[in-house]
């Protein structure tokens, strides 16, 4: 155990994905193997992280020996560790799917090139997403958001397709400038700090030059997760991409700007309520501008993302509960939504995609119109809707839980009215195409009840489950996710 | 606020820094031309580099902090990625628009 | 009494802004190239007078040098589109404006609020400088203190060229551009000196303003060249080896700081005896590496056998 | 050393003072051949003289060979892209020419 | 040596086999049917042998902790044993009627994975120990009970499904705020016998009060209390054994026994009467009961009738908690019960006349009695005991529902109950007076009704033993361990001072 004990866990969440990325690039022809490897060392680097973190609470490395804020420090505390586990669940069930997605089976050169390209865009991502997760400096968390934001742009438009490529470059517009507003606040606040590192920064939060920081990080790292208004580029980028990429962008890249998000405000700056008022009126935008998007659109792949815009509007309502008595319950409800929205949407992005690799199509108005039904694709994004619901035993609901928790102890009506408003409209929309699955009078021939099953099914099916049943585990999650306080000792 | 205005290198090029990122800012806005954009965001990162560098410069004949020059740096080559990639987009874009498929 | 030298400052702020601005009001795209080129350079001599030679270095060789190249090839990409009208007043403009107006206000005011050279981080690089096995602080920061940072700056360059790669595919087909008799026997006489410049601005790197990326920008410029001239032209069979020149930077960087870490060491702490070397070592790999991405970056598209299919249009 | 130091300021004067030529030839002369002419003539001389200058108040021998060998380069770099310039220019010409003939040689 | 899982072993005869059921290709007809039918027999006995223990005096809990707190509880106490007797023996009964009731039909697979899911939430709502673990499984009981409203997948389905939908989950979301309300006022959402609110109904009595309105509007939903009952009819295009199950045991009956539990063990009866809440909802049952009854009068669609009937029937339940005696709740716990296989057998015989000669309204009712004997003596003998025919089980629970009005001191009960006799009788006897004593040729649905194909043996028994159990209810009130003795021992617990 001592020899354990004394590797570097927590570097090695970033390296052993980097280094899988160098070899998957260089062995084109086995990306795959390579990248399945990768993924299990790093899941293993996780667990063995996860358990030193348990077992003794937060680790820090300094890198170099030199410690901050002359050096980098790396951490990984509770709430790291729930996202780095988080990641690695997704990460791996989604891999798994793009294993079929884009199989050698499969004819084209298309697909072949996305074969070569998306092992190591994707080892490339999950590297720069770990390294996000325990890093302590703001510049560094700069590099990470760049090396995120690039891989993202190559996985979205790693089909070709024409309205790919648009749409990522939108995306890429959004993302280079939402990166260059934290840039430019990383100068403004080394210029009034000196240093970078978090608690270094803490230490001035308040000064004018800090909370303009804090305002441009904020609307930089808005419009990465595409928080409304800032959520323009989202729909079209998401629901153009491959199913696995489209999987990974929605369920872990969006997670990668709202965690920083999360962290800056608990760790460095505390901002005023009114800051915190204004982004839970953002969420409460997106809410109802994402759900009325959601039930106006025609297509499958656009629903999903739509609902991904309204979800982390509800996400964000924990951040206007950030100052009162409600807050590290309403935090810890935040983070159980990111979770269960990681695994619950990449769930349903993979059975979206496999529903339309069986019908051809992924017109909502056509589901029904068809004999083919690929049920347990369906079945998969039945159950992943029941968490995006945040209905009972999700962990959906559990992170919907303690964030109406939250708001009722602050007393803050409104936001439980928001939460509920939520769910009622996330019913209404999820229920569109749940309508399309379970009709049949419209369907020209008799409907097979076992059609379209294929070993590619079971990734969002077992990510559903896990989704659909994780909110039976989320007092263990919590326990992991306090450990060394990371939402501070509130009153 | 103390806005005692002597007027040296720093405060010069940090305010002109400060005005490059808006004018940055304003394009990446505006415009429309997918080109322009991307040299309206270049500009956004020149000015953050200015303040960077500023915040680092001691004064007239002083040697200045090394580590936002290193910052700098960095930013600077990952702003030349993200160009290049962005480029290499609109490159294909119109490639995949005017029925170009190599 | 404004000093001479301030005076210089502000024509040449005055002339950065107003360059910055040339950038979204001309009209001719080449011309906006241009602009920005100079804008670059122009930006690169205020940060010499900010005493950051380092930094003005690898702004006019890569953000303003390699930048440019992409630019102008990009732009010759597009050639027949006929550039928008740079700003159209529409009903958002007049919002936009007002405010980034606003945003430029506040910024400015902060940092007139705010003390320059309160406080940094100077001192504490000074009493490490000599742990670090390099004596420019600018280096010990970028390969030894911030070594991290670098490493995934590396990566970016990695995701670039990767994600350039997946979407563009094929062997140039254009003829090679003819230069002259004049500029071949430029190219003689300067590709030889630029790769000893190149050699040269890594190596002083450990001493003096320069280092990896510097180095890695010029000896980029002479792939550029040979790549315009069609001197080299990058073929299907040579893209394994392309492949490991781009990894190898980020593979030897990783792997050394994965190695040291042992004997009690952390990750990226260099053992003090061999730090100068392994830095070095470090660097000259990773100059090469930046150097064939950023080429690569500038051919931007990956050498495959084109199919008939593709050759069609 | 007061002569050398006057020596050198007047050496950069007049450098500059070329440059300043070469800049009102490139923005006022009519058309391409002519500006490149402004341009590589008065710059190449301009920069000669302010690397003179320099080279007066070098403090070691290796300080001036990079003076050298900067303004080398920029002469060689500037002769070639001027060389670049005018070739385009007139294959530019040349196709002008040819359209404009086509043109008034239709019935 | 006492088995303390015995609760989640008795949930789990129901969750376990859904992934199984859910599995099975659809061909494997006698597979599913021996895993339904065993498991069903299975958990009858493990109740029985629950029932006996807790008789005893033994009361099972199992628990783990979910949220920061709140736990998942199940326990197994008097009152759970109440339902969970009455929906694990329904369970069996509707299971076989539903394997002949779908014999060929399509989507066996899915019918049957959400029907166990839909029991097992049943079960889960019965043996729930606190209000967080009631929530858990209410809102399981919309999900599972959706695709079996919606099960036909025709377009009217679909319609009646999502209004189904709306309204059950708005309430389940009502209910989520009041118990999270309950959780963060209260610091603890367990059911005990005599409730835990008694110290905040003191400190603050507007708050409790306006708890107890969200939790009883999110609970009457489910309950169809007048103004939340429209789903209910309109769920009506389930097939037979859904609609038999939706109005005898789960889904109406999960808010009634929710009322209960809020009643009796959150406020605790004494609390309740102190805000002066029992009679506002007495009155709300009272309306109900005349409303649903009036509205059934003029329905021509037998499902629609029963349905509307249904909220009518449920909301003694209702009335009996809410007239705050001890008597009175005897009546409305036992009514759960008798409620239960009344209705069901109703149900169950209305499908049957479907089924069998395609007679679906009440004016194609002709004649009916002489084609189909056995079927129609089962729902003679149900509607006879709904309208409270002695010594029928409507009887019974109609009787003390009376006498506990007067115990309370709320005379105008007993007119009410006199009225919805009357009521039940005017929508019940015509359908009687037609099937028994209308020659089959004559009336207006006389083409409706022509055709006749035989049923089976699936669907014809299970109707005449519920009709047989209505007997024993009834008759055999004051035998031990009749519906009605058991009452009484729950009663004695909740009303103990």
């Amino acid at each position: 155990m001592s020899e354990f004990a004394s590797i570097d866990w927590l570097a090695l969440t970033v390296f052993a994905p980097l280094l899988g990325a160098v070899a998957s690039f260089l062995a084109p022809r086995m990306a795959p193997q390579i990248g399945f490897a990768s993924l299990t060392v790093t899941a293993l680097c996780v667990v063995m992280l996860a358990a030193q973190v348990i077992a003794g609470g937060p680790v820090i490395v300094s890198l170099g020996g030199w410690g901050a804020p002359l050096g980098l420090d790396l951490r990984a505390d509770g709430l790291g560790i729930v996202m780095l586990g988080m990641t690695m669940l997704v990460g791996l069930f989604v891999s798994l799917g793009a294993l079929d997605s884009f199989s050698a089976a499969r004819e084209g050169e298309e697909n072949a090139r996305m074969r070569l390209y998306f092992w190591p865009l994707w080892l490339l991502l999950l590297s720069g997403l770990n390294g996000a997760y325990v890093s302590t400096d703001i510049f560094n968390l700069y590099v990470m958001i760049e090396v995120i934001a690039l891989a993202a742009i190559g996985l979205t438009v790693l089909t070709g397709r024409l309205e790919a490529m648009r749409a990522g470059l939108e995306y890429m517009f959004a993302s280079m400038l939402g990166a260059l507003l934290f840039l430019m606040a990383v100068g403004l606040a080394y210029l009034q700090a000196g240093r970078l590192d978090f608690a270094g920064l803490a230490a001035h939060a308040g000064e004018p030059a800090m909370m303009l920081a804090f305002a441009l990080m904020l609307v930089g790292l808005a419009l990465k997760t595409a928080l409304f208004p800032l959520h323009f580029w989202l729909p079209r980028a998401h629901a153009s991409a491959s199913a696995p990429a489209s999987a990974l962008l929605s369920g872990l890249v969006l997670k990668a700007s709202l965690y920083i998000l999360l962290r800056f405000w608990v760790e460095i700056f505390g901002p005023g309520s009114l800051i915190g008022l204004t982004v839970g009126l953002m969420g409460t935008g997106a809410v109802i501008w994402g759900s009325v998007q959601a039930l106006r659109t025609q297509r499958l792949k656009l629903l999903v993302a739509w609902s991904t815009v309204a979800q982390i509007g509800l996400i964000c309502v924990a951040f206007a509960l950030a100052d009162t008595i409600g807050a590290q319950t309403a935090w810890q409800g935040a983070v159980l939504l990111m979770v269960a929205h990681a695994v619950a949407k990449a769930a349903m992005f993979l059975a979206a995609g496999r529903i339309a690799q069986e019908t051809g199509h992924d017109r909502i108005a056509d589901l029904d119109r068809t004999h083919l039904r690929p049920t347990l694709a369906q079945f998969a994004f039945a159950l992943a809707a029941i968490s995006l619901i945040g209905l009972p035993p999700s962990a959906g609901f559990a992170g919907k839980w303690l964030l109406m928790e939250g708001a009722m102890r602050a007393g803050a009506w409104i936001w439980v009215v928001v939460a509920m408003a939520g769910t009622l409209f996330s019913v209404a929309y999820l229920s569109r195409p749940l309508i399309g699955f379970l009709r049949f009078d419209r369907a020209p021939d008799p409907v097979g009840e076992h059609h379209g099953w294929a070993i590619a099914d079971a990734p969002p099916l077992m990510l559903a489950f896990i989704a659909a049943i994780s909110g039976l585990a989320a007092v263990q999650i919590i326990g992991v996710l306090d450990i060394g306080a990371p939402f501070g000792p509130f009153p | 606020m103390n806005f005692d205005m002597n007027l040296d290198t720093g405060t010069i090029f940090g305010v002109a820094g400060m005005i490059v990122f808006g004018i940055g800012l304003f394009g990446a806005l505006s415009v429309s031309d997918s080109l322009r954009r991307v040299l309206a965001l270049k500009l956004c990162g020149v000015g953050a580099s200015f303040i960077l560098i500023v915040a680092a410069w001691r004064g007239p004949a002083m040697p200045a902090d090394p580590v936002p020059h290193a910052l700098v740096i960095t930013g600077i080559v990952v702003m030349v990625s993200a160009t290049a990639v962005a480029l290499a987009l609109i490159r294909r874009i119109h490639s995949l628009e005017n029925g170009r498929d190599v | 009494m404004i000093d001479a030298l301030v005076l210089f400052d502000l024509v040449l702020a005055l002339a950065i802004i107003g360059i910055a601005a040339g950038v979204l009001i001309l009209r001719d795209a080449f011309a906006m190239i241009v602009c920005f080129v100079i804008f670059g350079l122009l930006s690169a001599l205020a940060w010499v007078r900010l005493a950051a030679p380092d930094v003005a270095l690898a702004e006019a060789a890569i953000g303003t040098g390699v930048t440019g190249a992409l630019l102008l090839k990009t732009l010759a990409h597009l050639r027949g589109r006929t550039l928008s009208p740079p700003l159209r007043v529409k009903g958002g403009l007049v919002v936009n404006a007002a405010l980034c107006a606003l945003v430029t206000l506040a910024g400015i005011g902060v940092f007139l609020a705010t003390p320059i050279g309160g406080a940094g981080l100077e001192g504490l690089v000074a009493q490490n400088l000599a742990a670090s096995g390099v004596a420019h602080p600018v280096t010990a920061v970028l390969l030894n203190f911030r070594a991290f940072d670098t490493l995934m700056e590396v990566v970016v360059l990695l995701v670039a060229v990767v994600a350039v790669w997946s979407m563009e595919r094929g062997i140039a087909r254009a003829p090679a551009p003819v230069m002259g008799e004049v500029y071949a026997g430029f190219a003689r006489l300067v590709l030889p000196a630029a790769v000893i410049v190149g050699a040269y601005l890594l190596w002083i790197g450990a001493i003096a303003p320069g280092g990896a990326f510097q180095g890695g920008a010029v000896l980029a410029a002479v792939g550029l060249m040979l790549l315009i001239t069609r001197a080299y032209t990058p073929l299907p069979a040579h893209r394994g080896a392309a492949r490991i020149v781009f990894v190898i930077g980020t593979a030897l960087f990783a792997a050394v700081a994965l190695f040291v870490a042992q004997g009690g060491r952390a990750t990226f702490e260099y053992p003090a005896a061999h730090a100068k070397s392994l830095i070095l070592i470090i660097e000259a790999v990773v100059t090469i590496s930046i150097a064939a991405t950023l080429a690569a970056l500038f051919h931007g598209r990956e050498p495959v056998a084109v199919s008939v299919r593709e050759t069609r249009a | 050393m007061i002569l050398i130091d006057s020596l050198a300021a007047l050496a950069i004067l007049a450098g500059a003072g070329f440059f300043m030529a070469g800049t009102i030839g490139l923005l006022r002369f009519p058309d391409t051949f002519c500006r490149l002419h402004a341009l590589t003539k008065a710059d190449g001389l301009g920069l000669a003289l302010i690397c003179l200058g320099a080279a007066l108040l070098a403090g070691s021998a290796g300080e001036i060979v990079r003076l050298v060998l900067i303004w080398l380069f920029v002469v060689l770099s500037a002769a070639t892209c001027a060389h670049l310039v005018a070739r385009h220019a007139r294959a530019d010409a040349a196709a002008a020419r040819n359209t404009a003939v086509t043109k008034e040689t239709r019935p | 040596m006492e088995f303390t899982l015995l609760p989640l072993a008795i949930l789990f005869t129901s969750l376990g086999i859904v992934p199984l059921l859910f599995a099975l290709p659809e061909r494997s007809a006698r597979l599913r049917t021996t895993i339904n039918l065993t498991a069903a027999a299975i958990k009858v006995g493990l109740v029985a042998w629950l029932s006996w223990r807790v008789s005893q005096g033994t009361i099972y809990g199992v628990g783990f902790e979910v949220l920061p707190g709140l736990a998942f509880k199940l326990q197994a106490d008097p009152l759970a044993i109440l339902f969970i007797a009455l929906s694990s023996i329904l369970w069996l009964i509707t299971t076989i009627y539903s394997v002949g009731y779908l014999e060929k039909g399509p989507h066996r697979a899915r019918f049957f994975g959400f029907f166990s899911l839909c029991v097992a939430a049943t079960v889960g709502i019965a043996m729930a120990g606190n209000l967080f673990t009631f929530l858990l499984f209410y809102e399981l009981l919309t999900i599972a009970t959706y695709p079996l409203v919606i099960h036909r997948g025709t377009a009217e389905a679909l319609r009646a499904g999502r209004i189904y939908l709306i309204y059950t989950l708005a309430g389940g979301l009502v209910l989520l705020v009041g118990t999270l309300w309950l959780w963060v006022m209260a610091g603890s959402t367990d059911f005990a016998a005599g409730g835990m609110m008694a110290d905040i109904a003191a400190a603050s009595p507007v708050q409790a009060l306006m708890l107890f309105v969200v939790l009883i509007a999110g609970l009457g939903v489910k309950a169809a209390l007048v103004p939340f009952h429209a789903w209910l009819p309109i769920a009506m295009v389930a097939p037979a054994p859904v609609s038999a199950l939706l109005h005898a045991v789960a889904v109406v009956k999960a808010g009634a026994f929710g009322i209960m539990r809020v009643v009796y063990e959150v406020f605790g009866i004494h609390v309740a009467v102190d805000l002066g809440v029992t009679l506002p909802l007495a009155i709300a049952a009272g309306i109900t009961i005349i409303y649903g009854s009036l509205r059934a009068l003029t329905q021509d669609d037998i499902k629609k009738r029963l349905a509307y009937s249904t909220v009518s029937q449920v909301s003694y339940i209702t009335l009996g908690v809410a007239l705050a005696s001890p008597i009175a709740a005897i009546g409305a716990l036992a009514h759960l019960i008798h409620q239960g296989l009344m209705k069901i057998t109703m149900f169950m015989a209305a499908g049957n006349l479907a089924e069998g000669l395609g007679v679906k309204s009440v004016s194609a009712m002709n004649g009916v009695g002489r084609r189909m004997p056995g079927t129609m003596l089962a729902f003679t003998l149900a509607a006879l005991a709904m309208i409270g025919l002695p010594p029928l089980a409507g009887f019974v629970s109609k009787w003390y529902l009376a006498s506990g009005g007067l115990d309370a001191g709320q005379g105008w009960v007993i007119a009410l109950l006199l009225a919805s006799s009357l009521l039940n009788a005017a929508y019940f006897l015509p359908m009687l007076h037609r099937a028994w004593f209308v020659d089959a040729d004559a009336g207006a649905g006389a083409q409706e009704s022509a055709r006749q194909r035989p049923i089976g043996w699936m669907l014809s028994a299970p109707p005449l033993v519920t009709a047989a159990l209505v007997l024993i209810a009834g008759g055999l009130a004051n035998a031990p361990f009749s519906p009605l003795e058991w009452t009484r021992f729950v009663v004695a617990i909740e009303y103990r001072e």
